[in-house]
């Protein structure tokens, strides 16, 4: 099954080439050389040290900002702005104070003209998957700093984009409501077969997700290091726990870790 | 045992409403405070009667106006003509001005036409021009209801634009990352987060065109509490015009207190993101 | 309003229009003895609008808001010498007793030769206005020689009251409290006998008066039935007049003395309006007080007298009376 | 080789300045279709020429007024009158509104016997209550400047009161866990944190009290801006009143771009929170 | 020197007794029955699932708001609003805008009437310590995320209150920033005796840091395990990494996430 995964992935959906980023002519780069190409089905991991430019280059790719050198494309085309195909999990959660809960999740459906009947079922899906059922007619700023994140993943990943664009989309989480999300996550992309860039912190995490992870330095942002992993689909058939005491998982790991220490 | 049981006072982050709090106290002493010095001032004859006229003959005053009417027409009239020509100017403003602030503030473009000449006429005095409007479009209503437009129209022009403008940059991101196109984004993003600045240039424009009122009532007006105004200072009878300043100051008030309800319905966001 | 619809155009002379506006003033004269009568008389329905001064009958008429109203011969000398197209048909009263110049007793002023480097209030543009400057003119003070202050009535008393100023030239009611505390200079009245005159007349849309000239005669008619009224019982003029202006009668009746009315026959004389073969003095008296604006640079060009004669027709007096 | 060397364009996230984009573009042809259309008007003779005065003649009379002033004073000294009564009383507004405004936001008590008043006059016109202005301080500039200075003092003082209300409640909280006392809080966080709102404040006020500027040049003034427009309506001098018009439509936008630069110096943040 | 410290540790600093909270009057409890004592010197962190009530604990605290039933005292005081001795780090810091990141960690000793000599050297030290250094002078708005998390923390730190309470201070950071930041806030802690609350999802970061871990459930929330610990003082002394091997580490590890996801 895996390597029927990886001959469908040859073709590139999203493409940087030779990418910098400076946020204003007089300061220094905050990106530079980047060369970055997200195959169809993938699912890539960004690790790096704070402030080392990820946000930025997810920006890039959804379309916030433009490369001030170099290119950026979606399929064939240069990137021009934002678009639903490109669906984004923000690092701090911009969730509509005006909508509740329920509202916040229906807003892409409704933008995109699906029923009401259509989305009533799917929202209930989705606000039970990230367990916030209870919570369906909630305003935003009566929820904690998690179910904030909880709601703004079920908001783009219930729009069901051909790229899923999120930034350390899990940081407020506990472990145990990590886990699950995790898991939720990792079901949903093996199903719907998305390509997803997920920036975390997490070493662990980008392991056990991704099919590939990057790792990035500062000072400018570049990449260092890829990887490719396959322990998402262990994972995804056994215990999740069982991966992270394999040997093949705890090796991979030592090095990044070494990686990103020596790195500085 | 049911007495044993001990009454525990409960506190909520988000308090109850209180009905009498000590700030309804000081607000009702402030404005004891003043009539009573304006007791006194006339009592103790201060002023001559033309110049402030003491509480009780303008209370008397206002209830033979109450009763009789001025001039021929009811108090009630007068009143009624005031606030008719005051909300058709601002039902026309919230009609006009709301979408192209929004939109000004939306896409520059459109910005570049308007906001220029709203930043002409914004400073210009309503009776510099009234003249003007008054030789374009008669004495009748028309020329006044205008003339309360223009007033209320920068206010809300300029709060929706800087409303806009202060828009977190991810509410609207986030609705196109969402799916949602320019014209969603508008009616689905912008609006709703608009609202806290629109209610502001709302109150702001209605209390602005309260107070261009009778510079609107001053031409050829048989009616309206500012032609009452106006008139009684023709003949100098100062405790009509005392009247016609309270009634004035309390509908004002009470129009401004219809409006921040609504907001307080409408926007129970606000100050909360 | 007659003449207000240009899309029916109509060459009869005499149209009878859906109903018609009048322009009224606060001054206790004819015009208000004979508002009762106009709606029933002059058989269309009658809109009154009220105004606070020439000014803004000079704006309204512009608009062709109005179709016949009052204004001050000041005023009314502006409208025309800009082109304003309306005529002049009837002078509802010379201003008397009830405009005057004041001074207040503190300023130690007794003539008006004392008046140099005083402060002096005056509504501007303004029948008063008029008579100010000529008062000092004739006195051989120069404007610079005193402060003119551009005051309306009640800021005049308010100012009055607090010692701001020294003198003013304003109508009743407010001349009556500023003589509380002050005596009288030079009334209107005397002016009009130095031939400065100043008057309230009555004024009618060019195009109005073309098109509906039997109401104007029949208006004219109403006048004359109000002088009458107020030369036989004066007591009956007083009091319509009282409730108009919600004054007592007592009140109303003096103030009422105060003016100089004059009968049709009065107006027809080369003293007045005089004839439409031969139009009278009050021609001059409007090239004058235009002509005086402009020295006084209020204004900035004066047109030929033609224009003032032409504007100065006693045709409907004349059909009237006959 | 120097000539192999290729120049690329290069984007920024904040892109610097341009000096003629197409906005004003834009915006210069809207002025320009204003002027043509008004040139094509009087030169039809659409209306008549007090109605509507044609350009040449405006642009003439503006030049005469240059030249010779109007009525005893340099079109200089009719502006700089006006302008100085308006500064005089936008900085009393500024030294007494934005505390006040501050502070009531800030302290529910201070607020409970402000906002009533506030709220009370706020849209009473001018021109009800200037004559008790006149009577009380009679017909000087303190009058004028007065009655510009309330016209200014509300808005000011509501948009810092909503500034306060705005304020995130973490900002304040952060504050007192990092040591600072309730004045401390006041001067170090709400102040700066309502200094958009401040500004937004200012700018309504500065052209709310030019709006008023006619009204309070209208009693006993004998130079300014205002009375040169009003005087001017009194003898239907419709070109002197289109150069007033213009004048005050243009030195307000000028005002309000001092202001607006002013703030972008000042709040270098806002919109970036 | 550990026994030496457990002694020093009886007096109570905070004390909470029978707490329950709701945010109005018509919704249910969102804590209840919290009965919590924080000793001088000790160094507790709080686990639990999303939503469960941490940084409503931790609010009641700081002062921000109020029990609906039961005391909260600070010393032998009730908390009746927030002081400097309580130091707080948000979840989400607020950094003030109109401050760049040297006066945003001035603020406090500005209030405190520090002179600006004084601080200056403080200020440079914490900015070495979060690793700011370069970004002295930029806004908060130029920064990323992590690096705002980091502002915050020096901001607070610098202070050095009685009571330190952080929110979720590293969930922002990467792995390697984190364990510098970790190391830092223990060495902190070792030289000036604070009292720290520290609000956490990361199971091995209460485990590593803490003299105390508290393990929350939902529903309403309310405190169901405490665990006493020392690992932090063998992390002090030896390599971090080396604990998270040993076998009373991952007994308690495990244990605590058996916990956490049992009690759902
Ligand atoms: N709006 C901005 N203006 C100027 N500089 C910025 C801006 N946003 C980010 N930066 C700078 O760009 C660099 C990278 O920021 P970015 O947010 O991409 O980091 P990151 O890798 O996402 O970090 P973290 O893990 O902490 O979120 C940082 O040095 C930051 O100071
Ligand atoms: N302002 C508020 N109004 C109403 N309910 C609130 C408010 N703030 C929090 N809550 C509710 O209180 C509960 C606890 O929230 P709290 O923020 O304390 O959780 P938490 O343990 O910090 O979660 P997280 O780990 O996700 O930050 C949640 O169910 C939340 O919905
Ligand atoms: N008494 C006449 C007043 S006015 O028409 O000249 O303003
Ligand atoms: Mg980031
Ligand atoms: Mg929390």
């Amino acid at each position: 099954m895996i390597s029927v995964r990886q001959q469908e992935n040859l073709e590139n959906i999203i493409r940087l080439s030779n990418v910098s980023l400076a946020y204003s002519a007089d300061s220094a780069n905050v990106l530079e050389n980047i060369d970055l190409s997200l195959n169809k089905k993938e699912f890539v991991c960004v690790l790096g040290p704070s402030g080392c430019g990820k946000s930025t280059l997810l920006k890039i790719i959804a379309g916030f900002i433009f490369p001030s050198q170099g290119t950026a494309q979606f399929g064939t085309k240069a990137i021009a702005g934002p678009d639903w195909q490109r669906g984004v999990v923000f690092q701090q959660p911009p969730l509509y104070p005006w909508l509740n809960v329920a509202e916040n999740i229906r807003f892409g459906l409704k933008m995109r003209h699906f029923s009401k009947k259509q989305s009533e079922d799917l929202i209930t899906d989705y606000l039970e998957k990230v367990g916030l059922l209870a919570f369906r007619n909630h305003k935003p700023y009566e929820l904690s700093g998690g179910m904030k994140q909880r709601v703004a993943i079920a908001r783009t990943l219930i729009n069901n984009p051909l790229v899923l664009l999120m930034d350390e989309p899990f940081g407020a989480l506990d472990a145990l409501t990590r886990e699950q999300m995790q898991a939720m996550l990792r079901k949903i992309w093996l199903e719907l077969n998305n390509t997803i860039l997920f920036i975390t912190h997490d070493v662990d995490e980008a392991l056990s997700l991704g099919t590939r992870v990057l790792v990035m330095a500062k000072g400018p942002g570049r990449i260092i290091r890829e990887y490719k992993t396959s322990f998402t689909y262990s994972a995804a058939q056994e215990n999740t726990e069982s991966i992270y005491h394999c040997d093949d998982f705890l090796h991979m790991r030592g090095e990044i870790l070494h990686l990103i220490r020596s790195a500085v | 045992m049911a007495d044993s049981q001990v009454k525990i006072k409960r506190n909520f982050p988000c308090k109850p409403k209180i009905w009498l709090t000590t700030e309804h106290l000081i607000t009702l002493s402030t404005v004891a405070v003043i009539f009573i010095s304006w007791y006194a001032a006339t009592e103790w004859k201060l002023f001559s009667e033309v110049i402030i006229p003491p509480p009780g003959k303008v209370y008397k005053t206002f209830i033979d106006i109450l009763s009789e009417g001025y001039k021929g027409a009811a108090l009630s009239t007068h009143l009624f003509d005031s606030i008719e020509r005051l909300l058709a100017a601002f039902v026309f403003v919230c009609l006009t001005a709301v979408p192209a602030g929004l939109l000004s503030g939306y896409n520059s473009k459109i910005r570049a036409v308007l906001e220029p000449l709203v930043g002409f006429y914004r400073p210009l005095p309503p009776l510099a021009y009234y003249t003007m409007l008054v030789i374009w479009m008669g004495i009748g209503n028309s020329s006044k209801i205008m003339l309360l437009y223009l007033a209320g129209f920068a206010p809300v022009y300029l709060a929706c634009i800087s409303g806009v403008m202060k828009i977190k940059r991810d509410y609207i991101s986030g609705a196109y990352t969402l799916g949602a196109n320019k014209y969603q984004v508008f009616v689905y993003v912008v609006l709703p987060a608009c609202l806290p600045d629109l209610f502001t240039g709302l109150r702001t424009a209605l209390g602005f065109s309260y107070t261009t009122l009778v510079a609107a009532e001053m031409v050829a007006a048989e009616t309206g509490i500012g032609w009452m105004v106006l008139d009684a200072s023709k003949f100098l009878l100062s405790d009509v015009i005392f009247v016609g300043i309270f009634i004035m100051g309390i509908t004002g008030i009470m129009l401004d207190v219809l409006l921040k309800f609504m907001e307080n319905k409408i926007i129970p966001w606000k100050g909360k993101e | 309003g007659c003449g207000n619809n240009q899309a029916a155009k109509n060459d009869t002379a005499n149209e009878t229009p859906e109903s018609i506006t009048i322009g009224l003033q606060a001054i206790p004269n004819d015009e208000l003895v004979a508002k009762q009568w106009y709606e029933k008389e002059l058989g269309v329905k009658v809109n009154f609008k009220q105004f606070d001064s020439g000014r803004d009958v000079n704006t309204a008429m512009t608009a062709g808001s109005i179709d016949i109203a009052i204004l001050g011969s000041t005023p009314a000398a502006i409208g025309i010498a800009k082109g304003i197209p309306y005529e002049v048909f009837w002078i509802h009263d010379v201003e008397g007793d009830n405009e005057a110049l004041a001074v207040k007793n503190s300023a130690g002023v007794n003539s008006i030769k004392d008046l140099k480097g005083k402060k002096i209030a005056v509504p501007s543009g303004s029948t008063t206005h008029y008579s100010l400057l000529n008062a000092l003119k004739l006195e051989g003070i120069n404007q610079g020689d005193v402060r003119i202050l551009d005051m309306q009535p009640p800021e005049i008393f308010a100012a009055w009251q607090r010692g701001d100023i020294d003198a003013a030239y304003v109508w009743q009611p407010t001349l009556g409290k500023l003589l509380n505390d002050g005596k009288l200079l030079v009334t209107s009245r005397e002016l009009a006998q130095k031939g400065i005159v100043t008057a309230d007349v009555g004024i009618v849309r060019t195009e109005f008066a073309q098109k509906c000239p039997d109401i104007v005669k029949k208006y004219v008619q109403l006048q004359e039935k109000a002088f009458k009224l107020y030369s036989d019982k004066s007591d009956e003029a007083a009091q319509s007049v009282a409730s108009e202006l919600k004054i007592d009668q007592a009140e109303s009746l003096k103030e009422m003395k105060e003016l100089l009315w004059l009968s049709g026959k009065d107006q027809l004389t080369e003293q007045y309006l005089g004839t439409s073969s031969k139009k009278g003095d009050f021609v001059k008296t409007l090239k004058d007080t235009a002509d005086f604006l402009v020295e006084q640079k209020a204004i900035d060009s004066v047109p030929e007298i033609a224009v003032f004669e032409k504007a100065v027709n006693p045709a409907f007096i004349e059909a009237a009376t006959k």
